[in-house]
C-alpha cells in the first residue's frame, strides 16, 4: 500500500487513521489485561491457600525500594501525559524534554528492579536455585542490623511452625513474584524502546497538533504498564505488613 | 462376554439404569431435532431445486414470533435435560451415610486398593453387592481417573486432592475398570477388574485373605499412641485438646465461626496442617505432622479416628467399617 | 475526532492524588484490619487505576466505543476470576489440603 | 438449474497476483496485501492439515487391532498429541479466519486493506515461527501430553519435547491475537460509505465475534502455557501439587481459553455457511439480525461454560451445576442459526452447485456434533461419557464435519474469486458426497464405542471394541480420499480451470463486484453501498429475473 505523507494507503483520511490507531491500541490493551489476568488468578488462588507463606515471602521484599519505584513510575506517567499534552498544543521542544524524562524515570525503575532481583539472588530466594526461606536470617551479613535480623528470624520460625511447607509455598510466592514483576519489567523494556523511537521523532519535530498519534498511542501503553504496577505493589509488597 | 454389537454396556450399579434412561431421553430429543432439520433440508433441496438459471427465490419476511418459538422450545427442552442430569449428578456427588470405604491410590500405571480391613489389592477391587461403596481416591503422581463403565461412574484422581465417588453394585460379576484420564505411556494398560460378590462371599474372601494385623484401625490405634496423639487427645475431652470421640462425620464449629463437616479431608488436614482450621474454644497448640507420616499411616490414623464412635465399635473381624450415622 | 486537550493542571491534580493514594496504601498495610487489609489495598489500587485510565489515558473524553472496550476488558477479567473462584470457594474444603478459607494468624 | 453459461473470458490484465510488487518470492514474503497474506496462510495451514491428517491416518491404522497394529505405546501417545496440536492450534484455529477472513473482510466491507497491514504480515511470521517451534518439538522426540497439556504430566512427568511445543503455541497465540485485533479495528473503522452494521455480510459478523474470542481468550492460554513451560524448565510449582501448586488451576486457565476457542473454530464456518446458503437459494437469508446477534451471543456466553470439561475433576457441585446450565444456554444461539438456515431454503431457488452441497453437509454434521454436545453438557451423563470416544466423536463431528466442511465449502465458494478460475463441477460434488459418507463411517461408530466405555487416548483396547474400530478405520480411508480429491482438482484448476469472471454464482456481496482475482487495491473506486444484504431482487447488476422490489428495507440503517 502506498503511503502519502503521513497517511497510510489503506485509509481515506488522517482522522480515520488516528481513530484506528487509538482503537487498535485500546484493543491491544484489552488483551494485555487478560494476559496479566491469568497471572492474577494464579496469584489469588495460591495466596488464599498459602497466606502464611505468602506473608512471609512478602515481608522479605524491600518496601522502600518498592515504594520508591511506585513513585517513580507514577511520575513517569505524569511526564508521559505531559508529553502528549505538549504535542497537542504544539510545544515541540517540551515534547522531547518530557519524553526524555519519561525514559529516564523508566530506566530508574528498571535499575531499582535489578537491585531488588540481585538481593533476592543473594538471599537464596530464587525459585529452583537452592531456594531457602531461612537462608537470610541464618546468614546475616555485616551490614545487617542484628536486632532486625533477630526479629526476622523469629518471624520466619513462626511461619515455619504454622506451615512447615513454607519453603515450598514461599517458592510459589516467589515464582509468582518473578513471573509478575518480570513480565511487567519486560513491558517496561518494550516501552523504553518505543520511547527511544518517539524521542528520535520528536527531535525531528514530527509531532504537531495535527499529527501526534504515535505519542498518544505509546502514552496509552505506558500508562497501562503503570496501572499494572499500581496493583502489583500492594499485592506483592504489602501482604501482612502489620505484623 | 457380550453380544456382538451391544449399544450399551452391562447395567451393574444403581446409577446404570438412571444414566441409561437419561441417555434415552436426550437421544429422543436430539433425534427429534436432527430428524426434523434433516428432513426439512432434504425436502426443500429437491422441492425448490432451481427451475431456470436466472430464477430467484421468493423472499419470506422474517417473523419474530417464529424466532421466539425456536428459541423457547429448545430452551425448555434444554432445561429438562439439565434438570434431570443435575439430579443424577447431585445424587452421585453426595455420598450416602452408610458406605463401605475403600481407599484407592492411582500411580503410573497401576491401581492400589485397600479394603477397610487393610487388605491390599493391585488392579483389582472386590466389593459386596447391594452395599453403598465409597472409593476415596488419591494419586501419587499425575492425574488419573477411575472409570467403571458397567457402573456408569468415573472420577478423576487428582494429586493433592481427595476425591470421592460412590455406587451401589447391583449385580455380582466381574467388570472392567479403566484409567480414563490420560496419564502417560501406559495409560491404556492402567485398568483392572472390579469384582462384585455376594456379601457372604465377600466377607469370606476378606477373612480368607489373611488381613490380620494389617487392619488399619489397629494400625491407627498403635500410631495414635506412638505419635503421642493420645497425650493430648484424651477420650473424655478434658484438657486443652478436643476429644476425637465421635468427631468423624460430626459438624465442627471453628474459631472463625464457620462450620465444617469432619470428613477424611478435614481430619487429614487437621493432622498435616493443624492450624488451618482451629476448633472453636481451643488454642492452635497442635504440632504439624507433615512429613512425619506416610500416606498409609494417615489412612490408618483416619480409619482409627473414624472408629472412635461413642457407641462401642462393632467387631472388626469382618473388617467392615461401622456405618457412620452423623452426617 | 476533535480531540480533547486535558490541561496540565488536571494532570498535576491527578498526580497528587495518585501519590496520596500510594501513601495511603502503605499506611493501610501497616494497620491490622484483619480480613479487610487486602480489600482496602485493592480498593485504593482500583481508584488509582481508574484515575489513570480516565485522565492520563483520556478515557473520560474518548468516544463511547473506547469506553466500551475498557468496560469489556474489566468485565472479562471479572468473569475469569469470579467463576474460577466460585469453584474454589464452594468446594467442601476437600479442595486443597490447606483450603482456600484458611486465614492467616500469627 | 446451473449457473448461467459464461462466455469464454480472460483473467483481468492486472491483479493482486501479478501486479504492483511483481510475482517473485520476495514480493510475497514482504507483502502487506491482505489477499497475499491470506494465501501465505492458506499454504501454511495446508501443511499442518497434511501433517495432522497423516498422523490421524496412522492413529486409525494402529487401532485396527485391539493390541495396536502399528506403533509402540509411546509413539501412539505422540501421534494423537501431535495430531491434536497440529490440527487445533495450527490448522483449524487459523484456517478460516486467517485465510478467508484475511482475504475477504476488506473486500466485503469495501476497504482497501485491513487497518494494520504490517501487523497482518507480522502475524503470519509469528505463526510461522510458532509453527517451527512445534515442528522442532515434533522432530526431536515428539510430544506426548495430549493436546490439553494437563499438569503435572506435562510439567513434570513427560519425557518428551514439551518445552518447545509449549513455547510454539505461546508464540502462535500472538498471531491469533493480532489477527483478531486487526479484524475488530477494521470492521469498526474501515467500512465503505453506506456499509452500515446491519448491511454487513454475516461472514463479517461471525468474524467480529470470532475476533472477540481471540483477543479475550488467547492471552489467557498464552500465559498459562508460558507458566507451564516455566514450571517445566525451572522446576517451579504453579501447577505441581508436589510443590504446593494446583493442577486444577491449570485446567481452569486452560479451558477458559480452550472452550471459547472451539467457537473460534466454528463461528467462522458458520459465517461461511451464512454466505453460501442465501447465495445458492437466491433469497435473503431468513432472520439476518438473529443470525448476526447469535454470533455475538455465542462469543459472549461461550466464555461462561468452560468448566464443563471438568465435571469429574472434583469440581464443586455448585460450580458444576452453573457450568452445565450455561452450557445449555450457549446451545440456543446455535439452534437459532440452524433453524434460520433451514428456513432460508424454504421457497428458495436452490442450485446444486458444489458449495451448496458442502454447506448442507455442514448443517447435517454440525447438528449431530452440536446435539451430542448436549449429551456431554448433561451432568449425569457426562460422568459416564467423559473422556471416552463419545467425546472424540462429538468434537470430530463439529470440528471435521462442521468446521472443516465449512472451510472446504468456503474454498469452493471463493476459489473463483481467489484464483479467477472455476474447478470441475461434477467431480467436486462427488467429492462432497464422498467426504460426507466417509466422515459418518469414521466417526459415528465412535459414539457407540464411547457409550460402551472405551476411554480415549488408548493405544490398546479390550477385544470387544474391535468391530467398531475397524468400521471407523475403514471410514477414515474413504475420508482421506474425500480430502485428496478437492486438494488435487483445486490445484489443477489454478492453471487449467475455466475463467470465472467477476461473479460466477452470482452472489450479492461486495467482494463479487470487483475483478477475480481482485486488484491489489481491491476496488478501482471506493464503492458506495446502497442495497441490503443478500437482496437479489433489487440488484439488476446481477442479471437475474427480477421480482417485485421489497417494500422497504427490512432493516434500517443505523
Ligand atoms: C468447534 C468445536 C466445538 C464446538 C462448536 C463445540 C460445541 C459444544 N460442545 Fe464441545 N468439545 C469440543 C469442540 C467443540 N464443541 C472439543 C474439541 C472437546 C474435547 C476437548 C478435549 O477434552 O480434548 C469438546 C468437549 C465438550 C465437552 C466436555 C466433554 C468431556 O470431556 O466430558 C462438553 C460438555 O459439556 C461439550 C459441550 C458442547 C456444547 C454444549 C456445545 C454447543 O455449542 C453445541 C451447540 C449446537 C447445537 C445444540 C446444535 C444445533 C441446535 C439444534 C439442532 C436445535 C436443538 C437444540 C436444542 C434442543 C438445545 N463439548
Ligand atoms: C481440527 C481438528 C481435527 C481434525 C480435522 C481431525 C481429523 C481427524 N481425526 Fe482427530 N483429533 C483432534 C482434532 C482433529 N482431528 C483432536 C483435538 C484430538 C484429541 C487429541 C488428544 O487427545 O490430545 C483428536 C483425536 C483423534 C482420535 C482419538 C485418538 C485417541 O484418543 O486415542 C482419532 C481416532 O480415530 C482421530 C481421528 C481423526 C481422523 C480419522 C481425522 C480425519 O478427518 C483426517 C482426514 C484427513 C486426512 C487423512 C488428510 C488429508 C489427506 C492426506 C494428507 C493424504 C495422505 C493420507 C493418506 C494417504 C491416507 N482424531
Ligand atoms: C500438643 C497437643 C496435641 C497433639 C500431640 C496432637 N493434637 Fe490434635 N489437636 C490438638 C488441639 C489443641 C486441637 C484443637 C485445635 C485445632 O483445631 O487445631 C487438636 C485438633 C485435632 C483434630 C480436629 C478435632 C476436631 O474436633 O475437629 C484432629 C482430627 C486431631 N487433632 C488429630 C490428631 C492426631 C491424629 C494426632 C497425632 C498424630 C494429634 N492430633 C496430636 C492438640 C494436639
Ligand atoms: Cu492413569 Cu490414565
Ligand atoms: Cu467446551
Amino acid at each position: 500500500m502506498h503511503r502519502t505523507g503521513r497517511l497510510y494507503g489503506q485509509f481515506e483520511t488522517l482522522e480515520q487513521q488516528k481513530e484506528t490507531a487509538a482503537l487498535g491500541m485500546w484493543v491491544f490493551l484489552v488483551t494485555e489485561v487478560l494476559f496479566f489476568g491469568g497471572l492474577f488468578l494464579a496469584y489469588t488462588v495460591n495466596r488464599s491457600a498459602f497466606s502464611t507463606a505468602f506473608g512471609a515471602g512478602s515481608n522479605t521484599l524491600d518496601i522502600k525500594l518498592g515504594g520508591f519505584n511506585t513513585v517513580v513510575l507514577i511520575m513517569s506517567s505524569l511526564t508521559m501525559a505531559m508529553a502528549v499534552w505538549s504535542a497537542q498544543v504544539g510545544k515541540k521542544k517540551l515534547v522531547s524534554i518530557f519524553l526524555i524524562a519519561t525514559l529516564g524515570l523508566g530506566t530508574i525503575f528498571l535499575g531499582v528492579k535489578v537491585i531488588e532481583y540481585k538481593q533476592k539472588f543473594d538471599h537464596h530466594l530464587i525459585p529452583g536455585l537452592g531456594f531457602d526461606m531461612r537462608y537470610r536470617s541464618e546468614h546475616p551479613t555485616a551490614t545487617d542490623d542484628p536486632k532486625e535480623m533477630a526479629i526476622e528470624k523469629e518471624e520466619v520460625e513462626k511461619t515455619f511452625a504454622v506451615d512447615p511447607d513454607t519453603n515450598a509455598h514461599g517458592q510459589l510466592y516467589f515464582s509468582l513474584y518473578f513471573a509478575m514483576t518480570g513480565l511487567h519489567a519486560l513491558h517496561m523494556i518494550v516501552g523504553a524502546g518505543l520511547l527511544v523511537w518517539l524521542i528520535k521523532g520528536s527531535f525531528a519535530g514530527r509531532f504537531t497538533p495535527q499529527y501526534n498519534t504515535p505519542v498518544e498511542i505509546v502514552g496509552l501503553y505506558w500508562h497501562f504498564v503503570d496501572i499494572v504496577w499500581i496493583y502489583l505493589f500492594p499485592l506483592l509488597y504489602l501482604i501482612d505488613r502489620h505484623r | 462376554m457380550q453380544s456382538q454389537l451391544p449399544i450399551y454396556p452391562e447395567q451393574a450399579s444403581n446409577f446404570a439404569p438412571q444414566v441409561d434412561a437419561l441417555m434415552l431421553f436426550i437421544t429422543g430429543i436430539c433425534v427429534f431435532f436432527a430428524a426434523g432439520v434433516t428432513v426439512a433440508i432434504v425436502v426443500f433441496f429437491f422441492k425448490y431445486r432451481r427451475k431456470t438459471p436466472d430464477a430467484v427465490g421468493i423472499t419470506i419476511e422474517e417473523d419474530a414470533r417464529l424466532e421466539a418459538l425456536w428459541m423457547i422450545v429448545p430452551l425448555i427442552l434444554s432445561m429438562a435435560m439439565f434438570g434431570w442430569g443435575a439430579v443424577v449428578y447431585v445424587d452421585y456427588r453426595n455420598v450416602p451415610r452408610d458406605t463401605l470405604d475403600i481407599y484407592v491410590i492411582g500411580k503410573q500405571w497401576m491401581w492400589k486398593a485397600q479394603q477397610p480391613n487393610g487388605l491390599k489389592e493391585i488392579n483389582e477391587c472386590h466389593v459386596p453387592v447391594g452395599r453403598n461403596i465409597r472409593l476415596i481416591l488419591s494419586s501419587e503422581d499425575v492425574i488419573h481417573d477411575f472409570f467403571v463403565p458397567a457402573f456408569r461412574v468415573k472420577m478423576d484422581v487428582v494429586p493433592g486432592h481427595y476425591n470421592t465417588m460412590w455406587f451401589r453394585p447391583t449385580k455380582p460379576g466381574r467388570y472392567h475398570f479403566f484409567c480414563s484420564q490420560y496419564c502417560g505411556t501406559n495409560h491404556a494398560l492402567m485398568g483392572g477388574w472390579v469384582t462384585v460378590m455376594e456379601p457372604s462371599d465377600y466377607a469370606a474372601w476378606l477373612s480368607g485373605s489373611a488381613a490380620g494385623n494389617a487392619n488399619p484401625v489397629v494400625a491407627g490405634e498403635k500410631l495414635f499412641a506412638e505419635k503421642a496423639c493420645s497425650t493430648c487427645h484424651v477420650a473424655n475431652g478434658t484438657g486443652r485438646s478436643p476429644s476425637l470421640n465421635g468427631v468423624y462425620g460430626a459438624q465442627v464449629l471453628l474459631a472463625d465461626g464457620s462450620i465444617v463437616v469432619a470428613d477424611e479431608a478435614y481430619i487429614r488436614e487437621s493432622i498435616l496442617q493443624p492450624n488451618a482450621k482451629i476448633v472453636a474454644g481451643y488454642q492452635p497448640l497442635m504440632p504439624t505432622f507433615q512429613g512425619q507420616l506416610t500416606e498409609e499411616q494417615i489412612f490408618a490414623l483416619i480409619a482409627y479416628i473414624k472408629s472412635l464412635q461413642s457407641q462401642p465399635v462393632p467387631a472388626t473381624g469382618a473388617g467392615i467399617a461401622p456405618p457412620t450415622g452423623k452426617r | 475526532m476533535s480531540e480533547h486537550i486535558v490541561s496540565p493542571k488536571i494532570y498535576l491534580a491527578i498526580f497528587t492524588t495518585l501519590m496520596a493514594g500510594t501513601g495511603m496504601t502503605v499506611w493501610a498495610a501497616f494497620q491490622n484490619f484483619g480480613k479487610f487489609n487486602i480489600v482496602i489495598a485493592l480498593a485504593i489500587a482500583t481508584i488509582k487505576a481508574t484515575l489513570v485510565v480516565l485522565y492520563f489515558m483520556h478515557a473520560r473524553y474518548s468516544p463511547k466505543r473506547t469506553q466500551l472496550v475498557i468496560v469489556c476488558s474489566v468485565f472479562w477479567l471479572a468473569i475469569m476470576l469470579s467463576l474460577t473462584l466460585a469453584d474454589y470457594n464452594t468446594r467442601r474444603h476437600e479442595g486443597r489440603l490447606a483450603s482456600a478459607t484458611t486465614c492467616y494468624r500469627a | 438449474m446451473s449457473t448461467p453459461p459464461t462466455p469464454v473470458r480472460e483473467l483481468p490484465h492486472k491483479h493482486y497476483l501479478n501486479a504492483t510488487y511483481g510475482a517473485g518470492l520476495r514480493s510475497w514474503l514482504l507483502t502487506t496485501d491482505h489477499k497475499r497474506i491470506a494465501l501465505l496462510y492458506l499454504a501454511s495451514v495446508t501443511v499442518f492439515f497434511f501433517i495432522g491428517g497423516v498422523l490421524a491416518t496412522m492413529i486409525r491404522i494402529h487401532l485396527l487391532t485391539p493390541g495396536g497394529a502399528l506403533v509402540t505405546p509411546e509413539t501412539y501417545n505422540k501421534l494423537f498429541t501431535m495430531h491434536g496440536v497440529a490440527m487445533i492450534f495450527f490448522f483449524l484455529i487459523p484456517s478460516i479466519p486467517a485465510v478467508f477472513g484475511n482475504f475477504l473482510i476488506p473486500l466485503m466491507i469495501g476497504a482497501k486493506d485491513l487497518a494494520f497491514p504490517k501487523i497482518n504480515l507480522l502475524s503470519w511470521y509469528i505463526y510461522v515461527i510458532g509453527g517451527c517451534f512445534v515442528l522442532y518439538s515434533f522432530g526431536t522426540g515428539g510430544l506426548d501430553t495430549g493436546w490439553t497439556f494437563y499438569t503435572p504430566l506435562s510439567s513434570v512427568y513427560s519425557n518428551s519435547a514439551v518445552t518447545p511445543a509449549v513455547l510454539g503455541i505461546f508464540i502462535n497465540g500472538f498471531s491469533s491475537i493480532l489477527t483478531g485485533l486487526n479484524f475488530i479495528v477494521t470492521i469498526h473503522t474501515m467500512r465503505a460509505p453506506g456499509m452500515t452494521w446491519f448491511r454487513l455480510p454475516l461472514f463479517v459478523w461471525a468474524h467480529y465475534a470470532t475476533s472477540l474470542v481471540m483477543i479475550l481468550g488467547t492471552p489467557v492460554v498464552a500465559i498459562t502455557l508460558l507458566l507451564a513451560g516455566l514450571e517445566r524448565m525451572f522446576h517451579l510449582g504453579f501447577f505441581n501439587p508436589a510443590l504446593g501448586g494446583d493442577p486444577i488451576l491449570f485446567q481452569h486457565l486452560f479451558w477458559f481459553y480452550s472452550h471459547p476457542a472451539v467457537y473460534i473454530m466454528i463461528l467462522p464456518a458458520m459465517g461461511v455457511i451464512s454466505e453460501i446458503i442465501p447465495t445458492f437459494a437466491r433469497k435473503p437469508i431468513f432472520g439476518y439480525a438473529f443470525i448476526a446477534g447469535s454470533s455475538i451471543a455465542i462469543a459472549v456466553i461461550g466464555f461462561l461454560v468452560w468448566a464443563h470439561h471438568m465435571f469429574v475433576t472434583g469440581e464443586s457441585t455448585y460450580a458444576a451445576l452453573t457450568f452445565s446450565f450455561l452450557s445449555y444456554l450457549v446451545a440456543i444461539p446455535s439452534a437459532v442459526k440452524v433453524f434460520n438456515w433451514t428456513s432460508t431454503l424454504y421457497k428458495g431457488s436452490i442450485s446444486w452447485d458444489p458449495p451448496m452441497i458442502y454447506a448442507l453437509g455442514f448443517i447435517g454434521l454440525f447438528v449431530i456434533g452440536g446435539l451430542t454436545g448436549l449429551f456431554l453438557a448433561c451432568l449425569g451423563l457426562d460422568i459416564h461419557i467423559h473422556d471416552t470416544y463419545f467425546v472424540v466423536a462429538h468434537f470430530h463431528y463439529i470440528m471435521v464435519g462442521g468446521a472443516v466442511m465449512g472451510y472446504v465449502g468456503g474454498l469452493h465458494f471463493w476459489w473463483p474469486k481467489i484464483t479467477g478460475r472455476l474447478y470441475p463441477r461434477a467431480l467436486s460434488r462427488f467429492a462432497a458426497v464422498v467426504l460426507f459418507i466417509g466422515f459418518n463411517l469414521t466417526f459415528f461408530p465412535q459414539f457407540i464405542l464411547g457409550y460402551l466405555g472405551m476411554p480415549r487416548r488408548y493405544h490398546t483396547y479390550p477385544p470387544e471394541f474391535q468391530v467398531l474400530n475397524v468400521l471407523s478405520t475403514a471410514g477414515a480411508s474413504i475420508l482421506a480420499l474425500g480430502y485428496l480429491l478437492p486438494m488435487s482438482y483445486l490445484t489443477w484448476s489454478m492453471r487449467y480451470g475455466r475463467v470465472a469472471g467477476q461473479n460466477p454464482w452470482p452472489a450479492t456481496g461486495l467482494e463479487w463486484k470487483t475483478d477475480s482475482p481482485p486488484l491489489t487495491e481491491n476496488f478501482e473506486v471506493t464503492p458506495v453501498v446502497t442495497w441490503e444484504p443478500y437482496d437479489f431482487k433489487n440488484r439488476p447488476d446481477l442479471g437475474l429475473a427480477t421480482g417485485t422490489p421489497l417494500p422497504a428495507p427490512a432493516l434500517g440503517d443505523d
